[in-house]
């Protein structure tokens, strides 16, 4: 019985930093209806950062955190400037937003490549002193524990903002209808920088916390959350936050059952992805999303 | 040195690069076929693996002759596009993109595990069969017969998809029928190229048909310029001369080259929306 | 004789009944009017007619043949044409181009014999552009055939897109608002053209906001008010009906 | 002008060239030879930590070969390019290093997928290539101009077994495998083997995709079923994940872990940090190894470079004294045929992975070593 409660630990704590990750880049479609492909490079350079700070500014980890979100924040608001807001007013906006984020990627992975080096690095051993617990024949460490609340804070924090504060109810506002909120007065430009921030600076959170647990940081790390991000979004429902929330625990539920099931991992990703595309055909708009998205 | 040595000292030198530059144009007009009718398919590396493989397994274990292997292929490649191409070809822009990229990633993870396709190892050894004139025969039929199609009735329908599918619904045209037709077309040649490169390589990798490879067609197509049939051309031969281009300047192996990709295409969707073709192409914009 | 019955359409959107029991048939050669107040359900009758929302019940003859289930380009096979309320144009193509591609139904131009390059594909081509080029002056639009259609002036684009609807010879002409946001001397110029069009044995059924428009072009008006025909007839009978009255300007409490 | 002033004015320009060819500033003797060699590894794409590392190794060589050789001996000229990770990008490189630089020999490229694909350019054109990192099947079968001097792993791994055997005696294994990459899954093929052939029972195969991070579903797993030891066939960044997540899920360290070539590497311990005590890694060089010119470039690549050498650069330094090794002995600099018969001869030759030999299919033939990590170190088990 406790491995079954033990692969359940597991995909719950994979599922927040999917979550977690995944959030941001729903965030950004809900808004302007484009996928920000660039997000995950946020997520490898938020990582590299942080790491960066740990290492050669000697700062702890309970400043490098924050003050690396801060930066990959930053680089939000470039990739909006750069890539998405001299777009926006071209009828092929969403197609040529795509790519304009495929170029940042590039741009921003080699640039990684060029800075960081190749190499696999890791945050110096002593960066978080990590106890490992015995509960009822299930090992669970602190730094999980501690991950996922950090996480679980990011995510009802972001709800909250969206649901209570006056920028969040401008973002949504937004994100239901740009010309109603251009009309009600909402400066729309620099609410959608605005959301870039908030989903840049969390994406770049997930790769703190990612590369943080797995001790292994490097430039192409971006590359297997990406698709599996998608694949999360997808479920949980285009621009739904909740959704992306429950859609990544659940991804990272599925994960872990399918090679707890069959034994062998290779077909993990076969099956998330044939799910992502069974959901894609039945019911785009995935769990909780709203959008009218397949009939014109 | 005569002409003839300068010419063989070239070939010898650059020959298998003029070849991927073939290979690399057929697959970005096969992608140019399904964006002419407006649909986004992320699925055409994919669909080049499917050829791959059929004519590798064809011609190393059955050892049927190269030409019906390539046949094979196109016709494997387009059998699994129709198949495909009714559920998908209903979603819509961003959509259809991510279902025909999930749909990549099956492929490549089949690859991966079944005997077949050699897993990981890939496929290999595929007998060296294409010659640089086939590559380039066949470019040359594809690019005529994509600028005889853009004036047939099919090209006039893909270009009404392309702008409006519901105005294009209402003149009569079977959006459906069509946008599979230039989903299958691309899957076709797709394949054949998919196939050809096979033979040129002696091995098929899973690793060649997956996400960064579909985007990378995308990249052609975007750099080159949709407008025209050759605008994916000219983007597909640019970008894989670039590594020698940039070697030639001097630019150190690393990073840096993959800056540069990244830059053009930042630098193209920016400020020549229409590619490069636009640049001297009369059309006034 | 009734080319386009419309036997008593309803059509239902979650708990909102946009159309409710609609009755009514269009002449042959005849130009039928239909309005009503915004919201009416007029746009939604006009989707349902050329088959592009499928009705919650009912039926509709075209020339005898039902066609409530078929898809829009069966519908449009038939010989039925359309223009769209927020003008549906090609805005890449110039506008020749525009009127080629609605050439759809009428045009083969088959692939082989132009791959073959026989001499016929390409007289056939030169045809093809003429005509266009024909339908292009009957909306006065022949001067501007080379240029893109989304640099064209509102009016124009309103004309291109019945020049397109126009191509493919259609026996039914579906017109969403035609003149809307036209100056006085571009509404005359569509009126004429509707009027030669119908004088050729074209049928055309228009909805519109131009009162005169409608009251001077169509020989046949329904109004429709919550879903609902009020009423059928000559504009004469239409303008006096109470009702019709009533929904435009209201009850008079004094009375 | 008349023919004889045409005719004087020929002479004139004739001498003039002649004179300025033997006053070019040449050094006073004529130019010491130089071995023009390619030298190319994946500096781009998925095996660039490998490629970074084995130039490191290519280039110290490279420098201490020219400084020995002094103004007489032959020099090496390397042109240093990148495959990019990509068999496409490989078969680019080979051939502009055969035909546009004329080189002697070639060394790389990183990868077995890429070598599967540009060694038949190297053996079509005759000139002989040594892979210094290709360890899949069907390499050196390709002809007889394609040698490699790293030990594949059907060397390495049956000589692990049976030590882990003899030394932990350890009866029953789970296995742990990347199955999306042509050096993992070589490895794992030969582990398969050679616990088969030492009637050691597998409990279970697990795989994961290149890249994964998490390992945690395959581990509780894999602890459920109690092995005595795990079998992982992985590439360096895997493998520290591994490691350490076994230990955080609670595999107690009586559960050895045996790993292949990926983990002989410095970056494994330092990203594993404490959990790497213990693991077994069969391995075709250790860091640690006695022999001086083993110690010495260990030094020496440390003080250049900043951090130790891993297994790649080792191969990639002792690759190109073995290519010198055969250019001394055929003679001549610029012979591709004399160099590869030379290479064919070499025997017993001192180098840092130890008395150096090919077997006759051209494949390296010396001693694999058996290595444990001990308090954050490699130490030698038994040779």
């Amino acid at each position: 019985m406790n491995i079954f409660l033990q692969q359940l630990i597991n995909g719950v704590f994979i599922g927040s930093v999917y979550g977690l990750f995944a959030i941001g880049y729903t965030l950004v479609f809900g808004v302007l209806d484009i996928l920000n492909l660039a997000h995950a490079a946020v997520f490898t350079l938020g990582g590299l950062v942080a790491l960066w700070l740990v290492q050669n500014a000697a700062l702890s980890i309970w400043l490098a955190f924050p003050l690396a979100t801060l930066l990959s924040g930053i680089l939000g608001l470039v990739i909006n400037a750069v890539a998405f807001a001299p777009l926006r007013h071209r009828p092929d906006t969403y197609f040529s937003g795509l790519i304009s984020s495929i170029a940042l990627a590039i741009i921003f992975e080699s640039a990684a490549l060029g800075i960081f080096g190749a190499r696999t690095v890791r945050f110096p051993i002593n960066t978080i002193t990590v106890h490992i617990w015995q509960v009822a024949g299930v090992t669970i460490t602190s730094l999980q524990i501690e991950i996922v609340l950090i996480a679980a804070c990011l995510m009802a924090g972001l709800t909250w903002f969206l649901r209570h504060s006056r920028a969040g109810k401008a973002i949504r506002a937004v994100a239901e209808n740009e010309r109603t909120a251009r009309l009600l007065g909402i400066h729309v430009d620099s609410i959608i920088a605005f959301t870039f921030f908030i989903s840049s600076a969390l994406g770049g959170a997930a790769g703190i916390l990612f590369g943080l647990y797995f001790g292994a940081l490097s430039p192409d790390m971006g590359r297997s959350i990406e698709l599996k991000g998608l694949a999360v979004i997808v479920l949980g429902g285009m621009g739904s936050i909740p959704g992306a929330i429950i859609g990544g625990i659940a991804f990272g539920l599925s994960e872990v059952l399918t090679v707890a099931i069959s034994g062998t991992s290779n077909l993990r990703d076969a099956v998330a992805f044939t799910v992502l595309f069974a959901i894609l055909l039945l019911r785009p708009s995935g769990l909780f999303g709203r959008k009218q998205i397949r009939e014109t | 040195m005569d002409l003839h040595h300068i010419f063989t000292q070239f070939y010898a030198v650059y020959g298998s690069l003029i070849n991927f530059i073939g290979i690399n144009s057929l697959l970005a007009i096969s992608l140019y076929v399904t964006l002419s009718a407006g649909q986004l398919s992320l699925g055409n590396a994919a669909f080049a693996g499917i050829g791959g493989y059929t004519a590798g397994i064809l011609t190393m274990y059955l050892n049927v002759p190269y030409m019906v292997a390539l046949c094979a292929a196109t016709l494997m490649s387009g059998a699994v596009a129709v198949v495909l191409g009714f559920p998908v070809l209903r979603l819509r822009g961003v959509f259809l993109a991510i279902a025909t990229l999930a749909f990549g990633e099956v492929v490549r993870i089949l690859a991966i595990n079944l005997q077949i396709t050699g897993g990981a190892e890939g496929l290999t050894p595929i007998p060296n069969k294409t010659q640089a004139w086939m590559i380039f025969t066949a470019l040359a039929l594809v690019g005529y017969f994509m600028a005889v199609l853009r004036r047939s009735r099919i090209g006039w329908s893909f270009a009404s998809i392309r702008e409006d599918e519901t105005a294009a619904k209402a003149m009569g045209i079977n959006t459906t029928w069509y946008k599979t037709l230039a989903f299958t077309i691309g899957a076709m040649i797709a394949g054949l190229a998919g196939a050809m490169s096979a033979h040129l390589n002696y091995i098929i990798t899973p690793g060649e048909f997956g996400f960064s490879a579909a985007v990378q067609l995308l990249i052609y197509n975007i750099v080159g310029g949709t407008r025209i049939w050759y605008g994916p051309v000219l983007g597909a031969a640019l970008l894989t001369a670039l590594p020698e281009i940039l070697r030639g300047i001097g630019v150190s192996a690393g990073p840096v080259r993959m800056g540069v990709n990244g830059f053009i295409l930042l630098m193209v969707i920016l400020f020549l929306p229409n590619g490069l073709v636009s640049l001297f192409s009369r059309r006034k914009d | 004789m009734a080319l386009l019955e419309i036997q008593n359409i309803t059509r239902m959107f979650g708990g909102v009944c946009a159309l409710n029991g609609v009755n009514f048939s269009v002449e042959q050669g005849k130009i039928h009017g239909l309005i009503g107040p915004n919201g009416a359900g007029k746009t939604t009758l006009l989707n349902i007619l050329s088959g592009m929302t499928p009705p919650t019940s009912g039926n509709i003859l075209f020339s005898g043949k039902n066609i409530h289930m078929l898809p829009a380009c069966r519908v449009a096979s038939l010989g039925m044409a359309r223009t769209f309320q927020n003008i549906r144009l090609f805005p890449a193509m110039t506008c020749i181009e525009n009127v080629i591609a609605g050439q759809h139904l009428i045009a083969s131009r088959p692939l082989l014999p132009r791959l073959l390059q026989l001499p016929s594909a390409w007289r056939q081509d030169h045809e093809y552009e003429e005509d266009a080029m024909a339908t292009l002056s009957r909306v006065g639009l022949e001067n501007r055939a080379q240029v893109r259609a989304q640099s064209l002036s509102y009016g124009e684009r309103r004309r291109l897109e019945i020049a397109r609807a126009l191509a493919s010879r259609p026996r039914l002409l579906l017109l969403d608002e035609p003149v809307a946001g036209m100056r006085h001397g571009e509404v005359s110029q569509v009126a004429e053209l509707v009027r030669i069009l119908a004088g050729e044995g074209m049928t055309v059924f228009l909805i519109e906001h131009n009162m005169s428009f409608v009251m001077a072009l169509c020989s046949r008006i329904t109004v429709l008010n919550f879903g609902q025909v009020i009423t059928t007839g000559s504009p004469d009978t239409v303008s006096r009906h109470p009702h019709v009255i009533e929904a435009y300007l209201g009850v008079d409490k004094s009375s | 002008m008349k023919r004889s002033q045409i005719f004087s004015m020929y002479i004139l320009i004739v001498t003039a060239l002649f004179f300025s060819a033997t006053l070019t500033p040449a050094p006073a003797k004529a130019a010491a030879p130089e071995a023009k060699i390619g030298i190319v590894f994946s500096m781009t794409g998925g095996a660039a930590s490998y490629g970074a590392t084995q130039k490191n190794g290519a280039q110290l060589a490279v420098d201490e070969i020219n400084a020995a050789a002094g103004a007489t001996g032959i020099h090496i000229k390397p042109f240093f390019d990148d495959d990019a990770s990509t068999p496409q990008q490989g078969i680019n490189v080979f051939k502009k290093f055969i035909n546009g630089d004329h080189v002697s020999a070639i060394i790389g490229p990183t990868l077995s997928d890429t070598a599967h694909v540009t060694d038949r350019i190297a053996q079509a054109s005759s000139v002989p290539v040594l892979g210094v990192s290709n360890t899949a099947q069907g390499i050196t079968e390709i002809g007889n101009y394609v040698f490699r001097d790293s030990l594949t792993e059907a060397v390495v791994v049956p000589n692990t077994i049976r030590t882990a055997k003899e030394k932990f005696g350890i009866s029953k294994v789970s296995i742990l495998y990347g199955n999306d990459g042509a050096f993992t899954k070589a490895g794992y093929e030969a582990f398969k083997k050679a616990l088969l052939d030492q009637k050691v029972t597998i409990l279970s195969e697990q795989t994961f995709a290149k890249g994964d991070r998490d390992f945690s579903p395959q581990l509780t797993e894999i602890k459920s079923q109690s092995p005595d030891a795990i079998v992982v066939s992985a590439l360096v960044e895997e493998a520290s994940g591994i490691v350490s997540q076994a230990r955080q899920l609670g595999i107690p360290a009586s559960v050895h872990i045996i790993g292949g070539n990926g983990f002989n590497s410095p970056s494994f311990i330092k990203n594993a940090g404490s959990a790497a005590d213990g693991v077994l890694i069969g391995a075709a060089w250790s860091s640690t190894a006695s022999n001086p010119l083993n110690q010495k470039f260990v030094k020496d690549y440390t003080a250049k470079f900043g951090n130790p050498p891993d297994q790649f650069a080792a191969q990639a330094y002792a690759g190109v004294y073995i290519v010198y090794d055969a250019i001394q002995k055929a003679g001549t600099p610029f012979a591709p045929a004399k160099i590869r018969d030379a290479l064919a001869g070499i025997k017993n030759m001192d180098s840092v992975l130890g008395k150096f030999s090919f077997t006759s299919g051209r494949d390296a033939d010396y001693k694999a070593v058996l290595q444990e990590v001990k308090n954050g170190k490699f130490v030698v088990v038994g040779e």
